[in-house]
């Protein structure tokens, strides 16, 4: 499992751009809005949590095609299925690598790319907060998305059709406990909503996931 | 017979017209779709009884 | 001992609804133009509404039918991955196509009736969000269907997504409640409670519900059958394809 | 005995059933070679043993992990090394050293060379050389000696002797006379009639 997990981490690394691909993206997007609505930084920082969930979201959903496409087309997944390895397991750590890839580099950004947006004071805190909660659930759910694609020709658009309805949960509750946080509001219901959003996405999208591939491959 | 729709007459034929326009357009294609499989099909199992 | 199964047989199936279709489709055509006639010409206006009340009659069935084609979806996939049975799975493919413009219908008639209601074609109020994004999910079942060539791959997997693709449905529902507390839902404005309306406006709308519930009974038969033949002659062509 | 044994296998491709009516066992020590013309359903066969694909009908019946499959595609990634390619599939399948499969195929001095700079041949090599780090007693090999030269294949000719000797069975879909005793399946009298129309579902109903 472990060794499923290191060889992801450095093929992402060695391919370049695994983890700086999703988080240019990301900081192209935050840079354009303001070009896009006017500077006007009250305006901004209304609009910065949902700028900033929004463009997490996409920036997730950029790099999500390669999770299995990649082995799929050199034969590695064939392998991996015929591997003492569940394939719950495997769709588990390739989910992982694609958090610690793209959602962790995120959520380290956002705050950042939250000063340009005059995010409010208080919601850096739940910003980074939600963004630790809520990015795996990106990860996971991208996972079962791509999972159910691979194999198809144009998998990569269809997969965002699939994908970006999956996350309005976790976008919702997301941005609503930045926007409560700026307002210094309670954040918890929300919080938890999200986390349990999460919890259950990593616990069973895996099973869905892997057999999706098995149907695949056959 | 025409009932008086008042100001809302607009709004109200509107509604009732996508409706009928969208349901159509379904009923419509379904059978057509419908009607060309089943040619095919027919075609593809004489095809089948006097090859095969 | 014949089974409830045994309805499903292909053939059994083709040849009951070979009988059947006619029938419901002439219920279907008179109840459904029945109870839009009598809604239409025949009632009165609401006090409040006006006119506008005469929308209700299109836009509370087919918004039951959009969320209870999604239902009927999500237990026909449950059926076929348990089962096996791939008329069930058809009848989950030829209801996507029906739910989704039921699912169009009643958002084009809510937002016709918020125009003069609200003075707004669109709010982002928890229920017609919440349509929009059954329309998304509709929009993704089909485009799965249309990408996948093998027939029993594209019936798995659009089963599987429809399975996850309802509890994330079910979720957005919540969300988008919590998301936006619903400002414009005001008891008197809403047709969903039947103790809140009128036998007048509430007779017609049965007889409408009723009439959408068979036309979409009919349309689901007539696009099953054809979803059955199109699975045979897709069996046949690939097969002449082998030997040619 | 037999390692792996198959009863009344029918096998199908896209829903179209392609061979029919396979029954085979291998035991330890075997090698069996299938044959056919291309499109006969060799690769669905080999799929079907491995476990990818399931049967129309009919079983197959095998010891749990015991077979290691390979296809055309060698599954390796160009941006790792030959070696850590193939630690990696030793960590997967538990096994420890790499070092002996590299000898065998005579990867050695190639060994800290990414994998998407070796030659076709090379990259077979490496491709097989991941059955040695299996550990899988089971190998089921489709097309093994694609793009190899004539002293590749006594390579691994030799690897497979050495196999065979130690316990293992060979499954093997493949052309060229490798050079040992062997039972051979042609697969071509198992053809099935495309035309049958599988379960009920199928059927004609008009």
């Amino acid at each position: 499992m472990i060794r499923l997990l290191m060889r992801d981490l450095i093929l992402a690394l060695r391919a370049g751009g695994g983890f700086g691909l999703g988080l240019g993206f990301f900081l192209i997007l935050v840079t354009l809005v303001p070009f896009g609505v006017g500077p006007d930084s009250e305006r901004l920082s209304a609009i910065a949590p949902g700028v900033l969930w929004v463009g997490a979201l996409l920036a997730c959903l950029l790099s999500l095609d390669r999770i299995f496409a990649l082995d799929y087309e050199d034969g590695s997944l064939d392998l991996l299925a015929t591997a003492p390895v569940p394939l719950e397991g495997l769709v588990a750590m390739k989910a992982l690598a694609h958090w610690i890839t793209t959602g962790l580099p995120l959520v380290v950004a956002a705050p950042m790319l939250g000063v340009l947006l005059h995010l409010d004071g208080a919601a850096y805190t739940w910003l980074i907060v939600t963004l630790l909660i809520g990015t795996p659930a990106l990860s996971f759910i991208g996972a079962f998305g791509a999972a159910i694609t691979v194999g198809l020709k144009r998998g990569g658009l269809l997969m965002s059709l699939l994908v970006l309805p999956l996350y309005i949960p976790t976008l919702i509750f997301g941005a609503e406990v930045v926007r409560r946080g700026a307002q210094g509001f309670d954040v918890m219901t929300p919080l938890l909503m999200q986390g349990g959003i999460s919890a259950g996405a990593i616990a069973l999208l895996p099973f869905a996931a892997a057999a999706a591939i098995r149907i695949s491959l056959r | 017979m025409m009932p008086d729709l008042g100001k809302y007459a607009g709004d109200v034929f509107a509604a009732y017209g996508i409706t009928f326009v969208l349901l159509g357009g379904l009923i419509a294609l379904s059978l057509i779709r419908a009607a060309r499989i089943k040619k095919r099909l027919q075609a593809a199992e004489e095809r089948r009884k006097t090859n095969g | 001992m014949a089974s409830l199964w045994e309805w499903a047989n292909p053939r059994k199936f083709m040849t009951w609804t070979d009988k059947a279709l006619p029938v419901i489709s002439i219920f279907a055509a008179v109840l459904f133009l029945a109870g839009l006639i009598w809604g239409f010409f025949f009632t009165p206006d609401d006090y409040r509404q006006g006119a506008t009340v005469k929308i209700f009659y299109i836009h509370v069935p087919s918004a039951m039918i959009a969320i209870n084609a999604w239902l009927m979806m999500l237990i026909a996939s449950l059926i076929w991955l348990i089962r096996r049975h791939h008329v069930s799975v058809l009848a989950a493919k030829a209801a996507a196509p029906v739910g989704m413009v039921m699912t169009l219908i009643a958002l084009a008639s809510g937002a016709i009736w918020g125009k003069p209601m609200w003075g707004t074609y669109w709010e982002w109020d928890p229920r017609l969000t919440s349509f929009l994004i059954l329309f998304l999910f509709y929009v993704g079942y089909l485009a799965l269907w249309e990408a996948i060539e093998d027939p029993d791959t594209a019936a798995d997997l659009t089963s599987v997504l429809c399975l996850v693709g309802s509890v994330f449905a079910v979720l957005s529902r919540y969300a988008v409640n919590f998301w936006n507390q619903g400002l414009h839902q005001g008891a008197s404005l809403s047709l969903d409670k039947a103790e809140n309306v009128a036998d007048v406006f509430w007779y017609p709308a049965l007889v409408a519900l009723a009439g959408f519930v068979l036309l979409f009974l009919a349309l689901v038969l007539l696009r099953t059958r054809t979803e059955i033949r199109a699975r045979r002659l897709h069996a046949i062509e690939m097969r002449e394809r082998v030997q040619g | 005995m037999s390692i792996l044994s198959v009863t009344n296998l029918s096998i199908a491709r896209g829903g179209i059933p392609v061979l029919e009516g396979l029954n085979f066992a291998v035991g330890t020590g075997e090698v069996l070679v299938l044959r056919g013309p291309n499109g006969a359903g060799k690769t669905t066969l080999l799929r079907t043993l491995a476990g990818l694909q399931p049967p129309l009908s009919g079983t197959v019946t095998c010891a749990d992990d015991a077979v290691a499959y390979a296809a055309h595609a060698d599954g390796l990634k160009s941006t790792l090394t030959a070696a850590e390619n193939l630690k990696f599939w030793a960590g997967v399948y538990g096994g420890g050293d790499i070092e002996p499969a590299l000898k065998a195929f005579d990867l050695a001095a190639l060994a800290d060379r990414l994998a998407g700079n070796l030659s076709a041949g090379q990259k077979r090599r490496l491709g097989l050389a991941r059955l040695l780090v299996t550990g899988r007693p089971v190998w089921i090999l489709d097309e093994p000696t694609v793009s190899l030269d004539a002293a590749s294949v006594a390579l691994f000719a030799a690897a497979v002797a050495n196999h065979i000797a130690q316990g293992g069975a060979l499954i093997v879909a493949t052309h060229i006379d490798l050079g040992f005793d062997a039972q051979v399946l042609d697969v071509a009298p198992f053809r099935a009639d495309p035309q049958v129309m599988s379960g009920a579902f199928d059927e004609a109903f008009l």
